[in-house]
């Protein structure tokens, strides 16, 4: 048991990371709330130097580390690299809404640092204990995160719920690790693997705990039935907790299925590509037809995510190269669309008013023509328009699952993309062909309107030419 | 003769109509019909010219003027094909067409749409020599299509009219009915001859002869009747034959002009022309001429009646026009296609006399058409008076004009055939002679005899300008001659091969032997009963309308029954009214506001749309807010796995 | 001597009831926590007896981790109830509706 | 053929940048029409040099131009166009020019949002008609709903938004199989070059699935009875522009999508289902003619006779098998394609001119209920004149393009079967009926109210725009061989695809 300093440096971004967030804490134990703001910066630098150091490290190979325990490949480094850049904006949308509300705390961006490191470590964790941790890590933070709008009762009322729960997903989720355990005797992936590869093990027992670790995967991610949690907590949670928890946690919750059902346990897909199956089928189903009824729109995404990790589970259950890097491509895309969508609800909602009802966004296009049409890119990107990023992400996923001969899969897929496409285009309607209800601009501050900007015209690029991103995915599976 | 000379023919009247309807408002009144007139008489002469180089010369000419399109090996082409059949044409229609125009100056002289008018019996004229002169069916359909065009235009001209725009769309949808066979016909040549020039289809006619197909299963048809009839069709729409003649006396609304040139001189005739042009293919299937000569029969004989109690001037002549349309296809159908083609020729002569002497009566009396509301104008106005005589006595047959000759032989003509039906056929044209004499006299005597019964509006009536009159004579004179030509055109060979009749049906070989000169016909003719009964029907109108014009009131009260039948004109106006009119709007409804809306957009569409609207209201109850529901949501999904999965 | 397949059932039994706990309760939150703890508990028998048996000291090792986060676990839970308690005034899991659709 | 220069990307990105420099110009800014109509202008003359440039004697595609864009799925950036697509394109350039005319004084409210829409969509069309790789295809395909969801949403009638979105879904719904086709085929041909689909042998099994994705896909748009319920509606609540590109250029893309992708692709399915094709086609000439012939509103009525008229399309389409069968004399396959692509051009210019009349009249007396008009001729004669023209050539009369589609189909249907023929030509008297007597109603008569009596005659803009349709409509009937010379031997290459079997 030897570990080099350059195996060290495999999770230098975690480190660097993890020292930052107790600078950020001790700002906050000596300046309390004069900090703030200092905090809010430290943390965007922290964020970006982060990605930086990441993106230098990813020339300089990769490998295991720490005893086989923590991983650095193409996957972790590309992973990172967007959770560390989507939580700027992230925090950068938050900002603006917090102030406005007096939840302008330096706690947040600390407890937004550590559930980022949460993540980061997720997505390289090669070990059950480490990826457990990271898990938790980032669970704690953001059900904290969840609950700081002390005098709101939704928000608490949310809070519980997404913290019972997820607690009780992630105890399911130990259960089949130490049922796994059990059976592989290991808990290191790797080890796993390889046991899986060479020994002959009971396929009953195996089976019993993978779907164990398949529930805790289903409920970060949010799949049908493990998704109850999800709309209510998206709904009754501060919008920017919302905007946080809708994006970067689902490309972790992504790397840790790819991790345990790829890493570990892709020999034996045959066992979990059906399970997978039924998540998938479900989530799109129940995702889109449900979202219809909505007229709150923070619920109304909180479901469209459902169906989104419907279609991202397709990805995942082709079982092909292929399939995993059309998921990783959704995921990323998916990512960056939410981020913009809870965003746009940011930019619209005022001191004491939230924009989160599908009302709200009555005649935006006569109020604000240019951030209509953004609203526009995204939710069209949502329903999988061409020539959108979004379209390039159905369209991806959609052909893994036909190569693999799924194609009746694939048709509910595409039927439901067309429900779904329903209460994408209701909120266009609304914004268009509606006349608006109350007149006054948008008073988001710069920064925020220059961001939501990019974010949208990055997934109409990214539909204009999504090769290069694509070409990332495939390589990370080659 | 040069592809120039004919293609000037034609388009000299085109462009006639162009300078006159497009620009009519720069160039003036005058020059309007100027441009129009020259380029009818250009027609005309060159017309004339091409006759002379037919008959006289013997040539003949069949050629392409330009691709119209190409499909695989089908080539359709716009090509001219002139022989002597043709050039008669040619002759008849631009020398009516020439004194229409001339007499539409002195008609339309107070009309502001004038101009309109010249350019339209121009285009009018282009597009019946574009028929006449085509040497193929798709040259064919485009004048068939293009006449009627310009007839619904001209029936509507005055658009103001609610009975004019109703008649005209009546007319054209008419004639929609009758081309829908005819191209279905063309079809039919296409597929079984692989061509539509008329000299390749002719060449294929014995080979189609043999062909059958099945149309309805288990029953095969000869090919040739099918063809044969379904073009025919086609010419029943446009010459008017029971039942499609419905369109042709609400034509009348038109300007009188219109109803000379258009309906009854020239476009009416181009069925009887057609099927004369394809008697290589009627020739081969007894069916079809069977059919044809019933249906003209019927037309010839039911139609008279009809004219004898209609009191618009117009009205009577265009059903002596249906008559003797019917006496056409009668000719048609026993393979005398000379003789009727020799008919048409004399009828459009005389036709369009009484079509104008009705028209100059009319602006005599103020557009005054009810012609018991005349009477005693033989004193007011001789030129109309003796012209109108001509008319009427040719259309009766009387010996020794035009009409007699042409009639007699087609009688003679159907008196000799064999094919099934000319027994009807016969008795049908024969009765038909009384009626027509006494239909036409009924007219003859109550508009120009008896005592004055119109209002003089202060002046007396008086002899139009003579812009009129003088078509009138002009066409006086071929309404007594133009029999004369019946030796060569009837028994001869002028029309060489632009008619083939196979020698089984050549009723009018067996005349021709007998035949010797035009005179010795008249003499024959005067003994035939024919010629009595005509003079009957003279006498009976003289008696009955100018003697004792008590008596048709009581005979009207007597046969109410038949007089209300024929007032309904048999009921065929009724029938199609509230059978075709009403049922395909009836239908259209139900599909509309059933099928449509109520199947396709209710149920399905919207169904669809509702049923997943209700669908996710029913499934967001699931979403209960209680967390003992959501962990058992996980506990469920987790018992399905695991029942589902573990094996 | 005790089986693996006793501890197994053992902590089976001890999982069920903690899930049962959850969703058959109706009136108190406190009562979830518990559940959640048992739940981890029950794990924690399986991660032992396997990594007794199979002679491996990596569960054991686990199950120290797992108990440290269980505590901040309950920390964190018990202060979401206090606010919660705070708004509502009541920990009525069957109360805490407002949330649903 | 100059291959060398980019004529076909020039096409297709003019207006799509020229649509975006339109709209970032802003309303207020008064170059906003000047410019449409320049690059529409420009785009019109540039796509004529496709026409110019244009080999006729090969079946191959021309103007080809091949760029790697999505390498990782080898999904290329890859145009061209053959005797098919090159038509279209010059009649999809042709008509925005028209649309930007037709609503230059009309629209007053976000013209640079119009003009932009239109531009942009145009571009996208052409893209439709020019894509050789699948998904390129496809992406267009639906990126041009966009455009037309927000032209009909935004400048639409009182009911556009149910209208909208119904077209936005029915289209939508329609389209997500093509896509699942689409990647099948990839899957089996191992590439999504359109051109490789046409070599790849398939079971019949998977021909039939493939057809029938095809069909929903390609009958939503034409469109087919009884998937045409959104058509109407849409035409009905669209602006005049709307229902012109609607009506002249998306349901042809429906007509081409057969022709590029069902025929050669699964020549057998559609042999085998061909008589489904042609029942639907039929009813859509007769259900769909007395449908139109008892609607009050003049764009209802016109968008029903859209869809008889596509019916001649699809018959002419798919009776190729039946002919072949018979194996008659006069080269009915060959007229039946052909007759079936002039149609879609003629219908094209037609529907085009028709929309604009209507829109001619419902600008000056903003409503479309027929019953509202009656003897406009009194006042309106120059329109009179067009719109009689036009009437008569929407009936098909010989001398315009409207008859040289239709006569073609009818003779090569006689070739198929008699009934086909029987039931195609009825549109000779339907077709009349409910064009003419809408003509009678709306123009004939006198003047029947006081709004009728204040009209104007149409303007020299408006004169413009009608006078070159029925140039174009004139010179098609009178001489159509200038256009189907330039699809002999495209419809010569896709027969014999046809003829043989993939099996």
């Amino acid at each position: 048991m030897m570990f080099e300093v350059s195996n060290m440096s495999f999770a230098l971004p975690e480190m660097f990371m993890l020292v930052m967030a107790c600078v950020m804490l001790l700002v906050l134990a000596i300046r309390g709330e004069k900090g703030t703001n200092s905090i809010y910066v430290l943390s965007q630098l922290s964020l970006i130097a982060t990605a930086l150091i990441i993106y230098q490290s990813i020339s300089s190979g990769g490998g295991l580390s720490f005893d086989g325990t923590y991983i650095k490949d193409t996957l972790s480094n590309v992973l990172k690299l967007a959770i560390c850049l989507i939580n700027v904006f992230v925090l950068l949308y938050a900002s603006s809404y917090l102030k406005a509300r007096s939840l302008f705390k330096g706690e947040f961006y600390v407890l937004a640092l550590f559930s980022t490191l949460g993540m980061m470590i997720m997505a390289s964790a090669y070990h059950f204990l480490i990826l457990y941790l990271g898990l938790e890590l980032m669970s704690l933070c953001l059900y904290a995160m969840v609950a700081m709008q002390r005098d709101s009762a939704v928000a608490t009322e949310a809070a519980m719920k997404y913290f019972i729960l997820g607690a009780l997903a992630s105890g399911m989720l130990l259960y089949g690790m130490s049922i796994i355990y059990g059976v592989t005797g290991s808990l290191a992936i790797a080890d796993i693997a390889q046991v899986l590869q060479t020994q002959q093990i009971d396929k009953t027992v195996l089976s019993f705990g993978l779907v164990f670790l398949l529930i805790g995967i289903g409920f970060k991610l949010g799949a049908v039935p493990f998704h109850m949690w999800l709309p209510d907590v998206y709904h009754g949670a501060p919008t920017a907790m919302t905007l946080f928890i809708a994006t970067a946690p689902k490309i972790a919750a992504f790397a840790m299925a790819i991790r345990l059902l790829v890493d570990g346990f892709g020999d034996s897909q045959a066992y979990w590509q059906d399970m997978a199956i039924m998540l998938s089928v479900l989530s799109m189903i129940i995702g889109n037809v449900v979202a219809i009824a909505q007229t709150n729109l923070k619920r109304m995404l909180a479901y469209s995510t459902i169906s989104h990790v419907g279609f991202i589970l397709l990805g995942v259950l082709s079982g092909t190269a292929q399939g995993y890097s059309a998921a990783m491509f959704y995921v990323l895309v998916y990512s960056l669309m939410s981020l913009g969508g809870f965003g746009m609800i940011i930019l619209m909602s005022r001191q004491g008013f939230e924009a989160d009802n599908i009302d709200d966004f009555k005649g935006l296009s006569q109020r604000s023509p240019w951030f209509a049409l953004m609203m526009l890119i995204l939710m069209f990107s949502m329903a999988g328009i061409p020539p959108l990023a979004g379209f390039y992400a159905k369209f991806a996923v959609i052909n893994s699952v036909v190569e693999v001969g799924l194609v009746p899969i694939a048709i509910i897929a595409v039927v439901m993309s067309v429900i779904g496409a329903f209460y994408y285009l209701r909120l266009i309607k609304v914004m268009y062909f509606d006349k608006p209800s109350d007149q006054n601009a948008l008073q988001a501050p710069k920064d925020m309107q220059i961001a939501i900007s990019v974010n949208a015209l990055l997934v109409l690029a990214l539909g204009i030419s999504p090769g290069a991103l694509m070409a990332i995915c495939t390589i990370t599976f080659s | 003769m040069s592809q120039t000379l004919l293609i000037s023919i034609v388009l000299a009247p085109l462009i006639g109509s162009i300078i006159a309807g497009l620009f009519g408002k720069k160039v003036g009144r005058v020059w309007s019909h100027r441009a129009a007139i020259a380029g009818v008489a250009i027609a005309f002469a060159l017309s004339a010219w091409v006759l002379k180089l037919v008959v006289v010369d013997g040539q003949t000419y069949n050629a392409q003027v330009y691709q119209w399109l190409q499909a695989g090996s089908l080539s359709l082409e716009v090509g001219f094909l002139i022989d002597a059949l043709t050039a008669m044409m040619m002759v008849v229609v631009t020398f009516v067409s020439l004194m229409v125009h001339i007499y539409t100056i002195g008609y339309m002289h107070d009309d502001d749409g004038y101009s309109r008018f010249f350019s339209y019996i121009s285009l009018f004229t282009f597009s019946m020599l574009m028929l006449v002169m085509a040497n193929n069916f798709m040259q064919l359909f485009f004048g068939w299509e293009a006449v009627g065009l310009v007839s619904y235009l001209l029936i509507g001209f005055w658009y103001k009219k609610p009975t004019a725009i109703y008649a005209n769309l009546k007319a054209f949808l008419v004639n929609r009915v009758g081309d829908f066979g005819f191209i279905l016909g063309i079809a039919g040549v296409l597929m079984y001859a692989g061509s539509l020039d008329y000299q390749q289809v002719f060449d294929f006619a014995p080979a189609i002869s043999e062909k059958t197909m099945t149309l309805f299963a288990g029953h095969d048809w000869s090919v040739m009747s099918v063809i044969c009839i379904l073009l025919f069709i086609g010419a029943m729409g446009k010459s008017a034959q029971v039942p499609l003649h419905v369109w042709l006396p609400d034509s009348m609304e038109g300007p009188t002009p219109i109803s000379a040139l258009i309906h009854a001189a020239t476009m009416v005739t181009a069925g009887i022309f057609m099927v004369t042009r394809m008697s290589p293919l009627f020739e081969f299937s007894e069916t079809a001429l069977t059919f044809v000569l019933v249906i003209g029969a019927i037309t010839a004989l039911f139609m008279g009646f009809l004219g004898l109690i209609q009191n618009d001037i117009k009205r009577v002549i265009a059903y002596s026009t249906l008559s003797q349309l019917g006496y056409m296809t009668v000719a048609l159908g026993v393979s005398a296609y000379s003789a009727g083609v020799f008919h048409l020729m004399t009828h459009a002569f005389f036709k369009a006399l009484l079509f104008l002497g009705a028209g100059s009566v009319i602006i005599a009396m103020h557009h005054e058409q009810d012609i018991r509301k005349m009477g005693g104008l033989k004193k007011y106005m001789p030129i109309t008076y003796w012209t109108a005589l001509i008319g009427s006595l040719a259309l009766i047959g009387f010996p020794g004009l035009s009409g007699f000759f042409s009639k007699d032989s087609i009688i003679e003509a159907v008196h000799a055939s064999h094919v099934a039906g000319s027994g009807f056929a016969y008795f049908a044209v024969v009765t038909g002679v009384f009626v027509t004499a006494l239909y036409s006299f009924r007219l003859f005597f109550l508009v120009f005899h008896g005592k004055e019964r119109f209002d003089a509006h202060g002046h007396p009536p008086h002899e139009p300008a003579n812009v009129v009159t003088m078509p009138l004579i002009l066409l006086a004179i071929p309404s007594i001659v133009a029999g004369y030509f019946i030796g060569p055109m009837v028994f001869g060979d002028f029309f060489g091969n632009a008619i083939m009749v196979h020698a089984e049906h050549d009723v009018l070989a067996e005349h021709a032997e007998s035949f010797d000169g035009a005179f010795s016909f008249i003499i024959h003719g005067m003994m035939a009963l024919p010629f009595w009964l005509a003079m009957a029907g003279v006498g009976t109108a003289y008696y009955l309308y100018l003697k004792r014009p008590d008596i048709p009131a009581t005979l009207q009260q007597r046969f109410n029954w038949i007089y209300r039948l024929l007032d309904n004109k048999y009921g065929f106006d009724n029938f199609n009214q509230t059978v075709f009119a009403g049922g395909a709007r009836a239908v259209g409804t139900f599909l509309w506001k059933v099928g449509d809306i109520k199947i396709i957009d209710g149920a399905l569409v919207n169904g669809t749309a509702k049923t997943v609207g209700v669908i996710s209201s029913l499934v967001r109850q699931v979403q209960s807010g209680y967390l003992y529901h959501y962990a058992f949501a996980m506990i469920v999904g987790l018992w399905l796995l695991l029942t589902y999965f573990v094996a | 001597m005790i089986a693996l397949s006793d501890c197994l059932i053992l902590g089976a039994l001890l999982f069920s009831l903690s899930v049962a706990g959850i969703f058959i309760n109706r009136k108190n939150i406190i009562i979830l926590l518990m559940c959640i703890e048992l739940m981890l508990l029950a794990v924690n028998l399986n991660f032992i007896a396997f990594s007794h048996f199979s002679g491996d000291i990596a569960g054991q090792v686990f199950v120290f981790f797992i108990l440290t986060v269980a505590a901040a676990e309950a920390a964190i839970g018990l202060a979401i109830l206090v606010v919660l308690f705070r708004n509502l005034s009541t920990i009525n899991v069957s109360e805490l509706d407002r949330l649903k659709g | 053929m100059f291959s060398d220069f980019p004529l076909l990307s020039l096409i297709i990105w003019l207006p799509i940048l020229g649509g975006i420099a339109v709209l970032i110009n802003g309303d207020n800014n008064p170059w906003a029409r000047p410019l449409s109509l320049l690059v529409s202008a420009a785009t019109f003359v540039a796509s004529l040099g496709l026409y110019v440039g244009f080999d006729n004697a090969t079946y191959h595609m021309q103007f080809v131009e091949q760029v790697p864009w999505i390498a990782s799925f080898d999904i290329n950036y890859f145009v061209g166009i053959d005797g098919f697509s090159m038509p279209l394109i010059i009649l999809t350039s042709f008509s925005t020019l028209l649309v930007v005319i037709a609503g230059w004084e009309v629209i007053k409210d976000r013209v640079s949002h119009y003009m932009a829409a239109f531009l942009i969509m145009e571009g996208l069309m052409i893209a439709v008609f020019s894509a050789l790789d699948a998904i390129l295809f496809y992406v267009f395909f639906e990126a041009m709903l966009i455009p037309l969801f927000l032209v009909i949403g935004i400048w639409g009638g009182p009911n556009r938004v149910y209208a909208t979105i119904k077209f936005f879904l029915y289209t939508l719904f329609g389209s997500v199989f093509l896509l699942v086709a689409l990647l099948y085929l990839r899957h089996v041909s191992g590439s999504f070059s359109i051109l490789a689909f046409h070599d790849v042998s398939l079971s019949m099994a998977q021909q039939t699935l493939l057809f029938l994705a095809f069909l929903i896909a390609f009958a939503v748009k034409i469109p087919m009875w009884p998937v045409h319920t959104w058509l109407p509606d849409a035409h009905v609540e669209a602006p005049t522009g709307g229902s012109v590109i609607l009506a002249a250029i998306t349901l042809k893309i429906g007509g081409y999508g057969l022709l590029r992708f069902a025929l050669p692709i699964t020549p057998d399915a559609s042999m085998a289902l061909d008589w489904f094709v042609i029942t639907l086609s039929l009813i859509a000439v007769v259900y769909i003619g007395l449908v139109a012939l008892v609607q009050s509103d003049l764009k209802k009525l016109i968008a029903y006779s859209s869809i008889a008229h596509m019916g001649f399309v699809t018959l002419g389409l798919f009776i190729v098998f039946r002919i072949f069968a018979n194996s008659a004399t006069g080269s009915g396959a060959e007229l039946a394609i052909e007759g079936a692509m002039v149609q879609m051009i003629s219908h094209g210019f037609i529907a085009a001119a028709m929309f604009l009349s209507v829109g001619v009249l419902y600008d000056r007396m903003h409503t479309r209920e027929i019953s509202a008009y009656g003897g406009v001729i009194n006042t309106m004669p120059v329109f009179g004149g067009f719109a009689v023209f036009f009437a008569m050539a929407n009936a098909g009369l010989p001398g315009t393009s409207g008859f040289v589609g239709e006569f073609m189909v009818i003779l090569a249907a006689f070739q198929a079967d008699f009934w086909f023929a029987f039931l195609a030509a009825t549109t000779l008297i339907l077709g009349a009926a409910y064009t003419l007597w809408m003509i009678k109603r709306v123009m004939f008569g006198d003047v029947t109210n006081d709004q009728v009596a204040q009209l104007t005659d149409i303007n020299q803009r408006e004169f413009i725009m009608l006078a070159s349709l029925a140039v174009i409509v004139l010179a098609i009937g009178l001489w159509p061989a200038p256009l189907t010379d330039v699809m002999h031997s495209s419809v010569e290459h896709l027969l014999t695809q046809i003829s043989q079997s993939k099996l």
